[in-house]
């Protein structure tokens, strides 16, 4: 049973609290800096900072609804090879998840690095982020999570709750060292420190926090709010489906792609060095274009997109933790969120994987049992 | 790679010659590889599917380091390999000369077919008149005189069986190709001279042969007949040999001296047929007796005529000769029990069941009763047909019928009805192998299989049901009759025919059961020096030890061929410097064979040609009338030299026959052979014939596209090679591990030999005999002083392996000698593992808890030390399988048997009063060990069977008094109380090879500790891990001399390796393009064979060009193209996949 | 011990059963107990136990249980087990060996049979043949047992009637057969 | 569509299915015409991409053929092989490429006539599906 605490929240304000809590991580030796999701000067925007210096960690707003981006990219640049020193890093569960999968794909490691996962409320999307916060940026994350937790998606009447994060049913941050958490907090006043691990409860050790039982309300509402948006995933799924479950469908659906990639830079498990789409594989012959053309009469230019994301379906689909990165890359709104947590729900389902639940799961494409599956294959005497 | 000046005969296309010839190429030998059969394989072409799989997995046999140079197909098409010359339908009639050089006469029968001219296409076969049983089929089906021997083989040629054929000459006008010539017109040239002094008989002859065409002479007496030879040449003389005045036999002697190459047939009444035969020695060529049939007279006459006119005698050179001549099958027919095989259709040999089971099969692969086409309900295996039986002169064991019966019985359960009865008739399960037990416990217990013990008598129809009928003795003896659908002889093996013949040509000797007679310790020796055996021929094996068998012949000619000098001298020069095209945009050259306009009407090349330009790739399209023809070849090679083009693509037809002739072709022009590609213009004729024209003519079209999609994305690489440290490491210094390195010193190459113990020999040390009384020590010495007294051989004893890494060609090992710890680090290319194993501890049955009760290992020692007085002793109790053949040991050390078997022998010579009792399970008394078996009963040995559930139980008495064993014995349903002086143990045996050894060299233990062979069958000493291998019972249990054959194959496997300074890369290889590569080592993970590992230092991930064998799990793992396969390049699959879709 | 082993017996001294059983035993060494020869015996319906238990008792020592049952005395020779036994072992002539051992240890159970076979035999002896009538006497009186004539005699009516038996006085014959007959007992007593 | 004939790609093995394709040519084993061989070393080297790119092209259905289990020249592609499919099956059919039109067989070397059924097989339940609507479509 993990070790829990609660921690007070000073003055009323998590934000300044949660500063505090993480500055007297710094404070500890072995700790030689945080990445955590911190307030840009101009205030609208929030981005992952790794910060040395105790005193600057002040604008750290992890529960921010900003998520400019997956931090599993930044957690993977930042453990691929020794950093000689140990960072504390504050993720969002999906992010924990994608820098888990990165991990066995030895993308990164865990090895100096403490994970500080934080229960997740959710996200906007960037540019609603920036109307969003640019009302009151010193109050945008409390004024959020109230709305949240209260059952709120859509926000001053204009933006909602990012379609990834209303389907996602992963808000605890499992996979985390040390957990924070807000679910069934009166978050005014506490928030909840739980170790999760070895390494978590040496630090929670260190920090001396005092053992307390989370509040009985916490899996209650942690469960309510999963079934909303269990069920948002599965009219999501249904509807993208329906939209997609043809190819002619399917590439309408897709119609806007222009072959820019931002989707598989954004993904936080598309790890290649390069995509194989702008490789030498695909750097075609002018005479197959013309090829192509004559075979069916007319072909849209550029190809190779619908081909792109199937692709990346099987490429990628197991380890897709759904965080929304794609749409949110997106330069031409195309839905992608919606087609790849669809797909990869099936996926996933198929081989009873769950990207991001244990490191000790191997990727079902790298193993095999001799004695499976036996209804893929045709048998005939 | 080049051939070498060693030359090296391998006589028989089996199993084991395969192996043998490919050993020896691989190694750097030519080889000359000849069957009599006109097909390679041996029987394993007529068997699909093998135990433990259950499947075939043959091609693993193929080479694996340098496999460019042999054929990369599945093997049961066909072989080649650049040093491998295949001379089928071949015999061998005479070797002079002695070891490192003999002249091997070899014969080739009549070749009708040419196979250079036959495209396969069976207009022949179509028009043949004549019906007779396939041979293939086991003759369950039947097949023209015109034929395909194996129906999958390539090149798939056609040849003619001359004894079934009539000569008639259809197929010689329905060739399109002009291949087949039956040679009448050379018969008025041949003269035969007819010499009997009763004027009717030479006159009729005369008349018979002058009608079929042959010109012929008569004579009335012997002199009459000198007279002629002097005037006129013959070819051939049919003489009497009794005769007024000179008599036939005088006329031969004096024939012979002036003709020596005179084919003279003995005319013989039945009182003088041992005269004939005696003539036979004197040169005569056959004896006829009369009164003959005039059509067995003239079809005598036509072979001979046809051997000396249309086969080929030829004299080779070897330095060595492996006879891989394998065993028959036992006919049930001709034995005193038929079991009514022959009679009743559903009565069927092992091998009839699986070629009906086969998907090349006469009933395509149906599990169905023979007689009436109705599927197979319930169906019974009989064991021991053939075998085991002194009734037909087979006082041995077959060995591999046991474990065939069983696999079969799997195969019927998975083909037949889901509710298929599968019974097992034996009298003891011989599961001596390694994993065998397993097996037969699966097929008990999770298919259902019945074994049921009892020897079955007869077999008979059932007239009113149709089903066959089996009477047994059930448990209690009392007679059972049960009805089957199917009844399945196992049926063993026999020494193949002519082995009289054979030995006699090669000077070896044949053993008491008639196989080929091995030396004593070296399974592959004969008295003569220079010829080896190789697999069963001489005695029965299942296909992993034949494999071994061959591995260590092939050790033993390499030895010779070596010490011959003819070892590693290279013939030819470096290899041929290619152009290299890598900065030229790729131009494809087509040259179209119109395959001599045998093609379907209405089809276009010009047509195909026009399409095929509209391809900016296509430089240009040639077509030649036919390039299989010498003349068409020339025009080829013609079209190749002129310059302007940088890719070659060839649509013909047989791509499998090309390829060996465009890296001749390459070398003419300078091109790498990667850049040229035959595609299979003529299939689509032969899988499409029903359909139209144009249809064909687009499938051709669609196929050389995408050979041209293929050229396109062609991109030679440099070679690159993977340096040899060409020095042996072996670990252990038991039989096997000295064998082994013995075995590679003598080839010239240096080896370490570290053995734990402070003394070489391992458990030779407490041998004392073997069964057949070969005296161990003098053995274990003789071998232990020739290796420390060898200037190629370092041994470390009191030394163990402390660490060790690294790949195939280098590996580094540390070695820690003596408590002294003097440590030093070896750097060698292969790794010989020989661990060896001892005896399995006894804590079962009472032992240590009085001196009456030992170990096997115990009772040798102790008679050895003459510690043990039989004769005064009154009864003595043996128990086998004391924690064998049960989990956790659940498997056979197969040594124990025999032992026992040896005690008994030796204990009955010295008292044979002494009453013997041996509790067993099953007898493993194999191969020849089944003589002694039969031999200790007869000296009065009670053999007494046990199960498990009911095992002998063994109370010591407090007092002193002798140990009391209690045992079931069931046939008296009663148990036996038996009062022992003496009580002894088998226990078995356990391997001690420690598991971080073998993961030390990337190689793996199996579940019972002992090493994990790369395939059971086929690579029986490797390991997955290229360059590692294992011998003696570090592999499983085995005798001494099973040791040694393993150690001899494992050195065998190890020295393709070390005589080559490099390996080098094969054309379908992987590689990681580096600059796309995450090192997310997705690829280390699936690669089967180790062949990939990371360089932390570098950053890289690196393939090991020689363990790499292509098969691009890599590539299709990584998401990204960095790991690509040569050959198999995305971007031109890609394009195939677009071209042959319309 | 020894003894037992070759059949020898000591000179002079009765044969022990164990003795006379020896030279059988030394014949069925090589058995393995593959029970051919109790499926293809013709009369093994009859047997009280199988040829192969017989086998089996002999080679395990334990001689005096074969003559609790009947098995051999039903042996036909038909040379059906002879002919299949994958040893090659001289099956029928082992039932025949057994035959004469019971006779000479004068087994109870086994008395009707012995007597049967002297009796037809010493018709044999005397004539050269069998007479049937003769035989039957001679065996009926040599059993001592009233009710053994009679359970033959709707057999013998029925032989009588199709003229297969005749009425021929019991007589001491010619005695042409006694030498053959003498030297034939005289091998039989040695071995 | 009567007269629809449907384009099969077959990624064959090299050592088992291929010479089953081949055995199943000379031995004469009548079987449509609609196949197209594509040979590979293993089956384990069929790339997902190629399957999604021989559907997107057109191809009416998709069948990848290598040795049975235990069998694999390379010691255990096929059991690779087969996760792969298991993934495709999970993504192709959701964007309406029926599952039928991807199949997995093991075909060993001398099951030619196995092999001619497979496909005969094959091209009848391709025929009763109907085209592979991506035949037409101009985007790949």
């Amino acid at each position: 049973m993990a070790k829990t605490s609660l921690c007070d929240a000073a003055d009323q304000n998590l934000q300044t609290s949660l500063a505090s809590f993480f500055r007297s991580m710094l404070g500890q030796d072995e700790i030689s800096a945080i990445m955590a999701p911190m307030r840009l000067p101009a205030g609208d925007m929030v981005m992952q900072t790794l910060v040395t210096n105790p005193e600057q960690v002040d604008q750290i707003d992890p529960f921010a609804p900003a998520f400019p981006m997956n931090a599993a990219r930044l957690v993977s640049r930042l453990t691929k090879r020794p950093a000689g020193g140990k960072v504390v890093v504050v993720l969002r569960p999906c992010e924990i998840r994608a820098h888990i999968e990165l991990v066995k794909l030895k993308q990164g490691s865990m090895e100096d690095i403490v994970i500080a996962g934080i229960d997740c409320a959710g996200s906007f999307k960037n540019t609603d982020y920036k109307k969003f916060a640019e009302k009151d940026p010193e109050t945008s994350t409390a004024r959020f999570l109230k709305g949240v937790l209260s059952g709120e998606t859509r926000f001053d009447g204009e933006v909602d709750l990012s379609a990834a994060c209303r389907a996602c049913t992963h808000m605890v941050p499992n996979g985390a060292d040390l957990a924070i958490g807000i679910f069934g907090m009166d978050i005014d006043r506490q928030f909840l420190v739980s170790a999760e691990t070895e390494k978590g409860e040496a630090l929670f050790d260190k920090l001396g926090l005092k053992e307390q039982d989370a509040p009985g309300k916490r899996e209650e509402t942690i469960e309510s709010l999963v079934a909303v948006r269990e069920k948002f995933k599965n009219e999501m799924f249904e509807d993208t489906r329906s939209k997609t479950d043809t190819p002619e469908k399917l590439a309408a659906y897709l119609s806007g792609c222009i072959n820019c990639y931002n989707c598989r830079v954004a993904c936080p498990v598309c790890y290649c060095r390069e995509c194989v789409f702008v490789t030498d594989v695909f750097d075609h012959d002018p005479y197959q274009y013309l090829r192509w053309a004559r075979r069916k009469g007319k072909i849209r230019m550029p190809t190779d997109t619908v081909f792109y994301h199937i692709t990346r379906m099987a490429h990628m689909s197991l380890a897709c933790v759904g965080c929304g990165q794609c749409s949110n890359a997106c330069p031409n709104d195309i839905p992608l969120v919606e087609l790849f947590t669809a797909t990869a729900s099936q996926t996933q389902a198929a081989f009873e994987y769950e990207p991001g639940r244990s490191l000790e799961e191997e990727p079902p494409l790298a193993v095999f049992k001799e004695d499976e599956f036996a209804e893929v294959v045709e048998v005939k005497h | 790679m080049k051939p070498k000046i060693g030359r090296a005969l391998v006589v028989g296309g089996g199993i084991s010659g395969i192996r043998a010839a490919l050993d020896l190429a691989e190694t750097g030998y030519g080889v000359t590889l000849v069957d009599r059969a006109p097909h390679i394989g041996g029987v394993l072409s007529q068997l699909d599917n093998q135990f433990p799989t259950n499947q075939c997995g043959m091609c693993k046999m193929l080479p694996l380091v340098e496999r460019d140079a042999g054929s990369q197909y599945c093997l049961r098409k066909g072989l080649f390999h650049e040093n491998i010359d295949i001379r089928l339908s071949t015999e061998v009639v005479g070797i002079e000369g002695e070891a490192g050089s003999f002249m091997v006469r070899l014969r080739e029968q009549p070749r009708f077919v040419d196979p250079e001219k036959c495209i396969g296409c069976g207009e022949c076969a179509a028009v043949c008149p004549v019906d007779v049983a396939d041979e293939f089929n086991a003759g369950l089906s039947e097949r023209k005189a015109v034929y395909l021997p194996v129906p999958h083989m390539m090149p798939n040629t056609y040849v003619i069986d001359p004894a079934a054929c009539t000569r008639c000459g259809e197929c010689v006008t329905a060739c399109p190709t002009g291949a087949i010539r039956l040679f009448r017109q050379g018969r008025q040239d041949f003269g035969v001279l007819v010499v009997d002094d009763e004027y009717t008989v030479r006159d009729s002859i005369k008349e018979w042969l002058v009608e079929d065409g042959f010109s012929v002479e008569t004579a009335g007496s012997g002199e009459e007949a000198l007279d002629l030879m002097k005037k006129q040449p013959f070819k051939m003389m049919l003489l009497d040999i009794k005769m007024p005045g000179m008599d036939g036999v005088e006329v031969l002697k004096k024939t012979m001296e002036t003709f020596p190459d005179m084919a003279v047939v003995m005319m013989t009444a039945y009182a003088t047929v041992e005269t004939a035969v005696e003539a036979m020695k004197t040169g005569a060529m056959d004896y006829l007796m009369k009164p003959f049939d005039p059509e067995d007279l003239v079809s005598k006459v036509i072979d001979v005529y046809e051997i000396q006119e249309a086969s080929r005698g030829e004299e080779v050179e070897a330095g060595a000769v492996v006879f891989c001549g394998g065993t028959e099958g036992y006919d049930p027919s001709t034995g005193k029990n038929t079991f009514g095989y022959k009679k009743f259709p559903d009565v069927v040999t092992g091998l009839e069941f699986e070629r009906l089971i086969s998907g090349t099969g006469p009933g395509g692969g149906q599990l169905v009763r023979p007689s009436n086409g109705e599927p197979v309900r319930k169906i019974a295996w009989i064991q021991c047909v053939g075998s085991r039986d002194l009734q037909t002169d087979a006082d041995f064991c077959s060995g591999f019928c046991c474990m065939y019966a069983i696999k079969e019985a799997m195969l019927a359960k998975e083909k037949g009805p889901e509710d298929l009865d599968a019974t097992i008739f034996y009298m003891d399960m011989r599961t001596f192998g390694k994993t065998f037990q397993r097996f037969r416990d699966s097929a008990e217990k999770d298919h259902a299989i019945r074994f049921t013990r009892g020897r079955v008598h007869t077999v008979y129809l059932d007239e009113k049901t149709g089903k066959l009928m089996i009477s047994y003795p059930g448990e209690n003896s009392q007679r059972i009759e049960e009805a089957f659908d199917m009844v399945v002889l196992s049926t063993g093996q026999q020494p193949a025919g002519g082995m009289d013949k054979l030995a006699q040509t090669a000077d070896f000797d044949l053993n008491q059961w008639g196989f080929a007679l091995a030396e004593p310790f070296a399974p592959s020796k004969t008295k003569r020096e220079g010829i080896f055996f190789g697999g069963a021929f001489s005695g029965p094996k299942d296909i992993a030890e034949s494999v071994i068998s061959a591995g260590s012949a092939s050790l033993c000619a390499s030895v010779a061929l070596h010490s011959a000098g003819r070892g590693m001298a290279e013939v030819t020069g470096d290899a041929p410097e290619y152009i290299d095209v890598s900065i030229q945009a790729p131009k494809v050259r087509v040259v179209l064979c119109e395959c001599g306009s045998t093609l379907p009407g209405g089809i276009d090349m010009k047509a195909i040609a026009a399409d095929l330009k509209t391809d900016p790739v296509v430089e240009n399209v040639f077509t030649i009338p036919r390039i299989c023809t010498t003349e068409g070849w020339d025009l080829l090679v013609e079209k190749a030299k002129a310059k302007g083009y940088n890719r070659l693509l060839v649509g013909a037809c047989m791509p499998y026959a090309h390829a060996r002739r465009l890296k001749e072709l390459g070398e003419k022009v300078l091109m790498n052979p990667v850049l040229m590609e035959v595609e299979d213009i003529r299939a689509p004729a032969f899988r499409y014939a029903d359909a139209e024209a144009s249809y064909i003519q687009k499938a051709m079209e669609r196929n050389l596209r995408s050979g041209i999609s293929r050229l396109r994305g062609v991109d030679p690489l440099p070679k690159t090679s993977v340096p040899v440290a060409r020095k042996a490491l072996v670990v252990g210094g038991g039989i096997a591990g000295m064998t082994a390195a013995l075995a590679i010193a003598d080839h010239g190459y240096p080896v370490t030999l570290v053995e734990n113990d402070p003394e070489l020999g391992g458990n030779l040390n407490w041998l004392a005999r073997t069964i057949e009384g070969y005296d161990v020590h003098a053995f274990m010495d003789s071998v232990r002083q020739r290796l420390e007294k060898h200037p190629q051989v370092t041994i470390h004893v009191d030394s163990s392996v402390m660490s060790a890494f690294g790949e195939v060609g280098n590996f580094f090992t540390t070695i820690e000698t003596g408590s002294q710890s003097s440590v030093e680090t070896l750097h060698h290319g292969v790794a010989i593992i020989a661990t060896g194993g001892g005896e399995a501890p006894a804590n079962m049955y009472s032992h240590g808890e009085n001196d009456a009760i030992i170990t096997q290992k115990e009772l040798e020692q102790k008679v050895s030390d003459k510690q043990i007085d039989v004769t005064s002793m009154d009864t003595v109790v043996m128990i086998q399988c004391a924690g064998s053949r049960e989990e956790p040991r659940n498997y056979c050390s197969r040594v124990c048997c025999a032992s026992t078997l040896k005690h008994i022998l030796h204990m009955k010579k010295e008292n044979a009063d002494l009453s013997i009792y041996v509790l067993y399970r099953d007898m493993m008394s194999y191969g020849f060990s089944e003589t002694w078996f039969t031999e200790a009963r007869k000296a009065g040995a009670v053999f007494i069977p046990y199960t498990v559930d009911k095992k002998p139980v063994v109370s010591v008495p407090g007092d002193g008094s002798n140990v009391k064993i209690s045992a079931y014995e069931p046939l008296l349903d009663a148990n036996v109380e038996i009062n022992a002086d003496l009580l002894v143990l088998a226990t078995g045996i356990v391997p001690s090879l420690p598991e971080s050894l073998a993961a030390a060299y990337g190689a793996h233990v199996d579940a019972d500790g002992f090493f994990q062979e790369a395939e059971p069958k086929w690579r029986p000493v490797d390991s997955l891990k290229e360059g590692v291998f294992a011998c003696g019972i570090a592999l499983s249990p085995r005798s001494v001399t099973e040791s040694v054959a393993t150690a001899e194959a494992a050195a065998q496997r190890a020295m393709r390796i070390l005589t080559k300074s490099a390996l080098s890369r094969a054309g379908v290889t992987a590689r990681v393009r580096q600059s796309l590569c995450s090192l997310c080592e997705r690829c280390i993970d699936v690669c089967p064979y180790g062949a990939r590992s990371i360089d932390l230092d570098l950053q890289k991930v690196i393939v090991n060009a020689a363990m790499c064998q292509g098969c691009g799990n890599c590539a299709s793992e990584c998401p990204n193209s960095a790991s690509v396969v040569d050959g198999f390049f995305d971007g031109r699959m890609l394009d195939m996949i677009d071209m042959v879709i319309e | 011990m020894k003894a037992a082993i070759d059949g020898s017996g000591e000179p002079g001294k009765p044969k022990t059963l164990e003795e006379r059983l020896a030279p059988v035993r030394k014949m069925l060494l090589a058995c393995i107990q593959c029970g051919t020869c109790s499926g293809s015996c013709p009369n093994a319906w009859a047997m009280d136990s199988s040829p192969r238990h017989l086998w089996r008792l002999l080679l395990t020592h334990n001689g005096e249980e074969i003559f609790k049952s009947r098995t051999f005395a039903l042996c036909s020779t038909c040379y059906s087990c002879t002919l299949r036994c994958p040893r090659g072992l001289p099956l029928t002539d082992a039932m025949s060996l057994l035959k004469q051992v019971a006779a000479a240890e004068n087994i109870y159970i086994y008395r009707r049979s012995v007597r049967f076979y002297q009796s037809f035999m010493e018709s044999v002896r005397r004539h050269g043949r069998v007479r049937e009538m003769e035989f039957m006497t001679l065996y009926f009186m040599s059993m001592k047992n009233p009710m053994i004539p009679l359970k033959f005699t709707p057999l013998g009516m029925k032989l009588m009637a199709k003229g297969k038996v005749s009425f021929e006085i019991p007589s001491k014959g010619s005695g042409k057969l006694d030498a053959l007959f003498r030297k034939a007992k005289e091998i039989e007593d040695q071995s | 569509m009567e007269d629809f004939e449907p384009t099969i790609i077959a990624f064959v093995c090299n050592w088992c299915t291929y010479t089953a394709a081949d055995l199943a040519g000379t031995s004469r084993q009548s079987y449509p015409t609609n196949v197209r061989l594509i040979r590979v070393m293993c089956t384990g080297m069929v790339d997902p991409k190629y399957i999604i790119k021989a559907f997107l092209e057109g191809a009416d259905a998709v069948l990848v053929s290598g040795c049975h289990p235990g069998d694999c020249h390379y010691i255990n592609g096929n059991y690779k092989a087969r996760r792969r499919m298991k993934l495709l099956k999970a993504i192709l059919p959701q964007y309406g490429f029926d599952e039928k039109r991807l199949k997995l067989t093991w075909i060993g070397a001398s099951d030619g006539i196995q092999f001619a059924r497979t496909i005969r097989d094959m091209v009848s339940e391709i025929k009763e599906l109907g085209p592979n609507e991506a035949k037409h479509a101009a985007v790949v």
